[in-house]
């Protein structure tokens, strides 16, 4: 692997290639709706997607334009804006598979890939038809246990791709993630990651000590591209608020085939303006 | 809903929590954050409130997975769960109606709840609509259990389920519900005749107690300015919060 | 449980009880000399102590002063000022149960208690003396392998009592530890948490988000104690290096009993000074 | 140790490191440390340094753990052990001389060696001393196995062993060390009554190369001054740096 790239937003978008596995974070965590755009441009295939832990309108776009054969979530949901319309459609017409999961399991089989281990036990779970819907999980004993413990084990997932927006990145690939240490999490445990970033700035961010703490170092960052208002129409951190009004345009729209084309072609035409 | 009847619900589930060091709350759950944060208030601050999509109330730093280390580690005395179908053994469903993998309805999923109802104590059962439609004798799916047999590491599970007609409790020995009050408005055969499950009833039933004065000022004044952080239509429509 | 509570350092110290598991962490971390100090006045006995992973000065001080029954380390040493000499001592004396490990296990049995789960399987391991000597540790198979995996099952560590220093806490209990996120797992992974801080702040270190990324929540700490310079001799963070020159004539001092005893005499009077 | 040496063995294994993309180094190492560095120098910051006690050349956020999770994620493809005792199959010793509890000697402990020595890809044992108390036919203790059977998962492993007088390759196959190189003043025979284990020794016995002029001016310019960070007195007294 070579050191860190400053590519161009479809250049960095490029980089995810049909039936990878791309990890994805929620909603409030720093969703690159710009690589969003770039990918459903590009018309990527056959991406199995990984949400850490949920998602919601940037997996209900790339579902909507076809981009998605395969789901793992703990949920799809547009919060307080109800159902996401396109996964729901996606679900009755058969078109995805989706691997049903919960929160803290998604964290603890990053974690396994964190660490180099091929699984971990995690608490909980068992009685649930998650744990029976899912053949990759094992239902074990403890093995330190001298009375009977049931307790299951969950496979490492290690995502090909993570792919998340961020405030700032620097030229070391150093990227600022504050306290939203799932990026942190998902970048370890993936193969590789590539960031879009509101700037790109010419100091070290791991300078400062009083803000190192917040970084991800370059160490795991593949690529960078520059995105200014790259989570728009979701928020980042303190930097800007959703925009309430146009999320609002895309759960009505998205209802029917047709006004999800008609949402999707007026996103599409922001690229250049962008 | 109407004013009365949501500072009704959030004062009744705020007494619920009486006791409790620290109380997690989920995204998209007013009432049970409104009243986390008015058992706070009524505590002086010694109860602590971990709210998901607050800023103010939100004191994790580790990231997405922290809440359900901390409650695994003990820390989390109390949390909210919802459910799409909830039935007699307090099982919850979130995930959909009918058979995977179409499904006659999904919901969003699980979330967390296939983890933090086995290791939160005092999960209390949270949904305003109370029918036989959400409240049935066998859900669909399980998304998490509301029991597990003896070996099962399992700290945690239901305390209650709080609707918007009634307040049951849980027996965890007997795994059933027992009718607990009844909301203004409500008989005993109103909430049976809306409820897809069969439950426990005493003799006499009990009215879910009126809002005290004292608590109904505290979350118009100091709790309705806190809930608006997080949940601002909600505090000014449901809490008749006046913008500052 | 009651909420954080803010103590006098002797009174802080006095919440490690005899026989208790503590988790101190390594000389460049944030390590409690004040609270150190303290314990010895106090003469607390029967410690077992868990060094996350090593340790220096502040084990040696411990062992030499009689306090410790047991010790779990990936190393014991002063760096450049060579071996730590009470410790050594203790070896030759037999007075001191060691169980030897090495760096990443300690973080993983951490990492366990953190998750709340009986155990973390980590690679490397196989074939070294120390999980020969390890009668806690389980040589077993990867569940998930086709192929003959051995791997190891490392047990949970719940310290009784977490200890450590850092620079600032505020008066819920949030204490800022920057990159040393070692410190969170320690906290996370403890019962309690007992931590002096350079000073305690009227605002919370949770306002500036810049910042918050930085700090371990007052949902794990206990209690709090204002303790200027409370690692000296050793440094902190960015806010003061550690005293070379202390640390060189500790290191002289302490290869006989009697110069230890005559510079821990001077230690303890820095007490009240301080 | 004299400065002349000091460069020679630097150089030495900066060629070691080359072909890297992310060298790690351990506290207390100022000859690994500087040539790493050195090696970054020369890759015009293509190889990236990541040294325990650095400020500048330490990337590290997620605490303790981090280095030895990321070897495990194989993002670390270099590293440097050393050892109280060095075995002929490359076994290292860092806990003691005799037998436990109490020992004849007892050294600091294993560190991360019992790990990273099994992830790493190219580790370069590092000792000064070359004598046969270090050197040994078989250690006391074995802190971390240069070798493995195949069935353990073991990416990494010993790459060469670098002494004050020599530098031996290391055989994963035959599970030998073999001669690579003696530094100016030692010969083949020299060496070998030195060395308390037996190792191949090719026909004719190859001098280590001098430090180029051009490697030679970089460390003592900007690696000097980059050392110099973490190891200030090393840096003057034996990379003769002057202060700023």
């Amino acid at each position: 692997m070579s050191a860190m790239e400053i590519l161009s937003l479809d250049t960095l978008a490029a980089r995810v290639t049909p039936g990878s596995l791309l990890a994805i974070p929620p909603d409030y965590s720093g969703v690159s709706m710009a690589a969003t755009r770039a990918l459903v441009a590009r018309g990527v295939k056959d991406l199995r997607v990984l949400c850490v832990p949920t998602s919601g309108v940037q997996i209900d776009i790339l579902i909507g334009a076809g981009l998605v054969a395969e789901l793992e979530a703990a949920a799809v949901t547009l919060g307080e804006l109800g159902l996401a319309p396109r996964f729901t459609a996606a679900i009755k017409a058969g078109s995805l598979a989706m691997r049903d999961t919960t929160c803290p399991a998604v964290h603890a089989a990053l974690q396994a890939s964190e660490k180099g281990v091929p699984f971990l036990p995690l608490r909980g779970l068992i009685g649930s038809d998650i744990l029976a819907q899912r053949g990759d999980w094992k239902l074990a004993d403890n093995p330190f246990a001298t009375a009977d413990d049931p307790i299951v084990f969950l496979p490492a997932i290690q995502p090909d791709v993570a792919l998340f927006h961020v405030t700032r990145a620097d030229r070391d690939g150093n990227v600022w993630i504050g306290r939203r240490r799932e990026l942190a999490t998902m970048a370890h445990a993936a193969k590789r990651s590539l960031v879009t970033a509101e700037e790109i700035v010419d100091f070290s961010l791991l300078d400062d000590e009083t803000t190192a703490a917040g970084v991800l170092p370059g160490l795991y960052v593949e690529a960078v591209a520059e995105a200014p208002r790259g989570a728009w129409p979701l928020g980042l951190q303190d930097l800007y608020p959703a925009d309430d009004a146009e999320l609002a345009r895309y759960a009505e729209a998205a209802r029917t085939e047709a006004g999800f084309r008609a949402w999707l072609d007026g996103f599409l035409g922001r690229r250049s303006a962008a | 809903m109407d004013r009365a009847r949501t500072e009704l619900l959030i004062v009744a589930i705020a007494r619920l929590l009486e006791g409790c060091r620290t109380v997690a709350v989920g995204a998209s759950s007013p009432i049970p954050g409104s009243a986390a944060l008015l058992a706070r208030a009524k505590s002086k601050g010694a109860l602590r409130v971990l709210m998901l999509g607050s800023r103010r109330h939100n004191a994790f730093t580790d990231g997405g997975r922290e809440l359900f280390d901390s409650a695994a580690q003990g820390r989390i005395d109390a949390f909210f769960l919802g459910g799409g179908q909830i039935d007699g053994q307090a099982n919850i469903n979130l995930v959909g109606i009918g058979e995977p993998p179409r499904w006659q309805q999904r919901f969003p999923g699980s979330f967390g709840s296939a983890y933090l109802y086995f290791l939160v104590p005092r999960v209390i059962l949270f949904r305003e609509e109370h029918t036989p439609r959400v409240l049935v004798p066998k859900v669909d799916f399980i998304s998490s259990p509301g029991t597990s047999v003896p070996e099962v590491y399992r700290p945690g599970g239901p305390h209650a389920l709080v609707t918007g007609r009634c307040i049951f409790s849980f027996d965890k020995e007997r795994c059933r519900f027992s009718l607990a009050s009844i909301h203004p408005g409500e008989t005993a055969d109103s909430v049976r005749a809306q409820t897809g499950f069969d439950y426990d009833e005493g003799a006499t039933v009990l009215q879910t107690m009126a809002p005290e004065p004292g608590n109904l000022e505290l979350l118009r004044g100091r709790v309705a300015d806190e809930v608006a952080e997080t949940y601002p239509r909600f505090a000014a429509s449901l809490l008749g919060r006046k913008a500052a």
